[in-house]
């Protein structure tokens, strides 16, 4: 298994080092270039979206690991394009036991088949009175999963709806609204929601780690570049300090996540407790790492045409989906207090 | 009768300010202003410098000589204070204008120079700076932008940065190296460019909040005339130092009175409308953790206004610029980070417009970089503390 | 006025720079030295204890300023001695009214003679149930300010009665514990409480922003002394930025006990909302200055013969003294709010 | 048959050690080991060690030829575990004997050395380590402690200091400067001295959290014979790498372990007495940030063990410890921080006694600076992180 995954991440970032170079993503965000959608159709491809759904599904079968992967190297590149949704809400109809339900099972085979995209809603909680929701998602996705009742999904099609696009300082994703006049129901995944908010959770977490790795790894070689002084500013210790922290912080993250990873995939109780801990921990140390990685740029790193601030605004927005961390690490609590009451043992590493 | 002649009856003059804003201002100024063009927006502030010109208060802090009254700290403070107080539009394109260009000439200039140039910036002339450089940020005196004489011209070849408000603007204080055997301080001058000079394109750069105030100046063979000469030549470092020590501390003040009413209307929204953010323990407190270091910060620069006053040492005040700057940035900082996390998923929409009359989500603390970048990053701010003014040693 | 409060932090300073220097403090922590009983007659010969007493109480009339620059000299120092508890209630007496009271009275001139000490309710809520108040002050304090019902507060008589000493971490400052069974009500003061909290609280944050230049000071002096690789540490930059950093929040805490004590002397609505964010700001700077001057001490920094620690322990107890900064920012904002709605301008500087 | 004789049955193995630990060690050994004076402490470790050595667990990573069985870092962290697990008393006094004494001899010692000085280790004779001075703590190198040959003897004369546990021990591993004229790393020798040895006193340093873990030696004219040598004269630095490098991950694993347990408990013990702090939203956030980052660090250990394990190379593992002390100790120092907000007032009483066994308010805290600054401080680490990590330039 730990060999399968290594040589998924090695096929996943090959093809993303040659097509997905900060050259291709600012191409693609000055509109010069379509780089989502030949990303899209190289995943589509390379099996990439269905990473983690079973092979009897046409799938790779690499669950909640492949995802993690998946995603960390998406976010290492700011690659551009709907994978987040697509893939997370695969996972979730795949594991929701509707999948052989007619709809879905054709949804999933024209996702799988390049021929169709998919849309989450952005933040589980419905939205208030009849305010329109927030998609994570192009404005041509086929479908959305969205909180229904309690704990259930509800797949909503989007084949005849309008969704508005709106514009998000994250150039590199896209987010429509949905006024709930156009929810046109397709099938109720019941009692589905934890499951959703743990495999959303561990791909925002995932994404950000990479976004934090990412941003780094060409902060620290801009540092070693740009001279003032007469010498690389990398060699001023002042600023060499705050990239170690950041390496630590970065690498404690990818812990997290897989952290996160191994009980989802387990199946426990430590599911909810740690992919929302995850989510929460990941999203801010990205935050901060990010932010300093523009303020380690200096000048240059206020500027569009650098890298820095593709990757801030990614993880700033990664930072809000899904819930709030203040919710998500309340519900970590609560999970954790009944996990302990419960007698299990979700601390323990295997 | 102009209301800048109130100065000496502070109450009588404070009011003037205040109703005569109340009247001239529309009350749609800042949709008008926030949600235009940049073009549109500087041609509010045209119309708006030309307002204040009428009452005598765009250049009151000049000597009379050249337009001003020569209105001493307190009273600038009165005039910025009543303007942030309003939400009156702010006068970007006027920095360079107001504070460096005056800042040089008086001292540094001929009279030639200050005949020619001050009058009509004080009518609103729109300058800007080329000091700055790819390879020469922070470490500006390394500067490589090439003047060789030709006659009574110098002959410029090089490329500037960071020149804010450039492409609105008529002339450019400019730095360039005449010696290019000397090192670093040595063998640079300072030049006046105009800015319709063949040979200079100007460049917007974009910027990380949507904005282009900076550009990049590309010079090719742009000819300058040697009597644009402001000091020596290769004496313009020593052109330079006056430039960046001309008083700015005035526009922090209305920097941060502006954010204290920003502040305020924040709060006193959310508390009417019942904001679900004002319930949460933690976002509650941070915010009053940040309004008690707002205060902090405006105190500071008040004590940096009041000592200039008092004539305290240029490096004593130079100091305490280095200190507010780093403490108000931080703060700046910090603000948005927590404005952009209150907001939430709401924060991430990208508005058709920035406002200057409201903190906005992302968009604030987007910008706050500037603030910790721009004039000096905030890393030079710490080196200058701590080897400057906690004596510690050089590395 | 200025001029006033200038030359008595000047003669305070000289004062505490001649007795109380870190060897002085030193030797009292260890028990060789009674430097708190020194100091404190020096104080009352001084009148230090009533700076903020009106002239004809015996004061020096000075208010909140005096309070503030007292107690930021007495922290600079790391000074011993019960001067905080006995300055603040002091003051409280004499501004509660019951000054004129032949108990209080008698009192207030013992303590300025010299021949009392106070002590007072180390966090102003009253502890639960029977459990024992902790007391800050001597363990043969003369009385004692503690919360009475609502906004009363309560003086008691501990002339007969006998409190614990309690060891804390901080050496500098002495607590009692006191069971409920052993208050003997001296005098109530009706509706102070109010004031009570600001004028703790402004004494509090002084005492810490004091604290924060105090080790600030000593370890800048230290960095330029101790050499590590052939220089002196202060040259390292990744030391000299974080000094700049602590620099900066150090005066930023002296401009929010500036801004506290111009609103008590005010006696507006913005005495409680500052002396609460002035407590709650101050102190937390300090002990994140305090605990970096002990990390930037390196190997002495550890060691109970250096200064750090001294300061370290004094602001973190500050911190947790009159009420959790927690409890004190959520009044602070009940104060915001309700002067906006009053069109009160808290913010205004005159 | 003792319980490592279990050793390649895992599940026997972990059971026998857990039914053991709860069969020998009394239910309130914590009470008597924590409140007791330090001496009582070490008495109480003494007897636990030989304990230990009855079922073969005091050595049993060492070497079968002095007393080990070569237990592999599994099965090191199955012992770790169990004993972390049931809290049982940590082997403070012991650290240098059980991993920098062998982590030394046995690569660079004679075997006239090892056999002299091993079975009695592996019996509990207790060590220390005379490494940093007052002048020579990061910069190690610059060391100055003097040894002069004279005879079959070097006569020392110096300063040592953050010698752990020296009052308890019976021997001391030693660098000194045996060539005074070569620089920094060269003529450096390494030494074993007995802690009898007339000249040496020891003095513990009072250290801020009440303890006195770590003392000062002073040596005057004291003789140790040359034959104490490990390694050739002047090739000590190297030697000293060997003792440095010796493998501590198992330590941080169990460090790590225990504190998950004491989290674990502290949680466990607001929730059952309704703490007010959890119906706190900042505190109780904060809590689970901490206990996630708590997560995350006994994962890097675990990491760092596998690799160590699959021999990866000791340059790559000794980053990997630099990463893990630097995040760890963070960890230890927030949580320290946190437990003293969360505990208040309350947390400033200081009791008479620390624990092993819970986390206490404002002492882990203090203590906590004993993890950032010893054993290389934080700073050093991040100069190494970033430099041989990362590869940024040396400034």
């Amino acid at each position: 298994m730990d060999d399968l995954l290594a040589e998924v991440r090695e096929s996943i970032t090959t093809v993303l080092d040659e097509q997905c170079s900060s050259l291709a993503v600012h191409s693609f965000i000055d509109g010069r270039d379509a780089l989502d959608t030949r990303l899209l159709q190289l995943a589509t491809e390379l099996g990439w979206l269905a990473v983690a759904l079973p092979e009897e599904q046409g799938g790779i079968g690499l669950g909640a690991a492949g995802l993690a992967i998946l995603h960390f190297e998406l976010g290492r590149a700011a690659a551009p394009g709907p994978f987040l949704a697509t893939s997370v809400v695969l996972e979730v109809l795949a594991r929701s036991g509707m999948a052989g339900e007619a709809a879905v099972a054709a949804l999933i085979a024209d996702v799988l088949g390049g021929a169709a995209t998919l849309a989450v809603a952005a933040k589980v909680e419905p939205p208030r009175g009849d305010a329109p929701a927030w998609l994570l998602g192009e404005v041509n996705a086929r479908a959305a999963l969205v909180a229904g009742e309690g704990d259930d999904l509800v797949l909503i099609d989007l084949a005849d709806a309008a969704p508005e696009p709106v514009t998000i300082w994250d150039e590199t994703r896209a987010m429509v609204s949905l006024s709930l006049s156009q929810y046109k129901p397709l099938v109720t995944l019941p009692g589905a929601r934890p499951m959703f908010e743990a495999l959303f959770a561990i791909a925002i977490a995932a994404d950000s780690a990479g976004a934090a790795r990412g941003t780094l790894d060409r902060t620290i070689s801009y540092m070693k570049e740009r001279e003032q002084f007469g010498r690389p500013i990398g060699s001023f210790q002042a600023l060499k300090h705050r990239a170690a922290d950041h390496q630590v912080n970065a690498i404690g993250a990818d812990q997290l996540v897989r952290q996160a990873v191994d009980h989802i995939d387990a199946g426990g109780p430590g599911a909810v407790l740690w992919s929302a801990m995850a989510k929460a921990n990941a999203t801010e140390a990205a935050a901060k790492i990010a932010g300093d990685c523009v303020q380690l740029h200096g000048g240059v790193g206020y500027t569009r045409e650098y890298d820095p601030h593709l990757y801030l605004k990614r993880v700033r927005l990664n930072e809000m989906l899904l819930a709030p961390n203040a919710v998500l690490r309340d519900q970590a609590e609560r999970a954790f207090g009944a996990a302990l009451r419960a007698g299990h043992d979700v601390l323990e590493i295997a | 009768m102009m209301i800048i002649d109130l100065r000496n009856d502070v109450p009588a003059f404070r009011s003037a300010i205040r109703d005569w804003i109340a009247q001239t201002l529309p009350r749609d100024w800042a949709l008008v202003a926030d949600r235009g063009t940049e073009d549109e927006n500087v041609a509010y502030q045209r119309w708006w410098f030309g307002e204040l010109a009428k009452q005598g208060l765009s250049v009151p802090h000049w000597p009379s000589a050249y337009g001003g009254v020569d209105l001493d700290i307190s009273g600038q403070m009165i005039v910025a204070d009543e303007m942030a107080r309003a939400g009156s539009p702010m006068l970007n394109v006027y920095i360079v204008t107001l504070n460096h260009l005056p800042g040089t000439l008086i001292p540094c200039g001929t009279d030639e120079q200050r005949a020619r140039y001050l009058p009509p910036a004080s009518r609103g002339a729109v300058w800007c700076q080329g000091f700055s450089e790819p390879g020469a940020g922070s470490d500006l005196a390394s500067l490589r932008c090439r003047a060789v004489r030709d006659g009574d011209h110098y002959v410029i070849n090089g490329q500037k940065i960071w020149s804010s408000m450039s492409r609105f603007a008529e002339h450019c204080i400019l730095l360039v190296r005449t010696d290019p055997d000397s090192v670093k301080h040595a063998g640079i001058s300072f030049l006046i460019m105009d800015m319709d000079t063949p040979g200079l394109e100007v460049r917007p750069i974009e910027q990380i909040d949507g904005q282009a105030d900076f550009s990049e100046l590309f010079l090719t063979d742009v000819r300058v005339p040697v009597a644009n000469l402001v000091g020596a030549e290769n004496d313009g470092w020593r052109v330079a130092q006056a430039t960046l020590a001309s008083e700015r501390g005035v526009l922090a003040f209305e920097a941060g009175e502006r954010r204290r009413h920003l502040m305020e209307d924040y709060y006193r929204e959310a508390s009417a409308s019942k904001a679900a953010w004002l319930e949460d323990d933690e976002l509650r407190r941070q915010f009053m953790t940040v309004l008690a270091d707002m205060q902090a910060s405006r105190r500071l620069i008040r004590d940096l206004l009041h000592d200039h006053e008092n004539g305290e040492p240029h490096a004593t005040t130079a100091m305490a610029s280095a200190r507010i700057k780093l403490f108000q940035t931080t703060l700046i900082q910090k603000l948005g980070d927590l404005v952009a996390r209150i907001e939430g998923l709401e924060g991430h929409i990208r508005q058709p417009f920035h406002s200057q009359r409201r903190l906005v989500g992302m968009f604030d603390y987007i910008n706050s970089f500037s603030w910790t970048i721009s004039g000096g990053t905030n890393e030079i701010m710490r080196n200058l503390i701590a080897e400057r003014g906690l004596g510690l040693p050089r590395g």
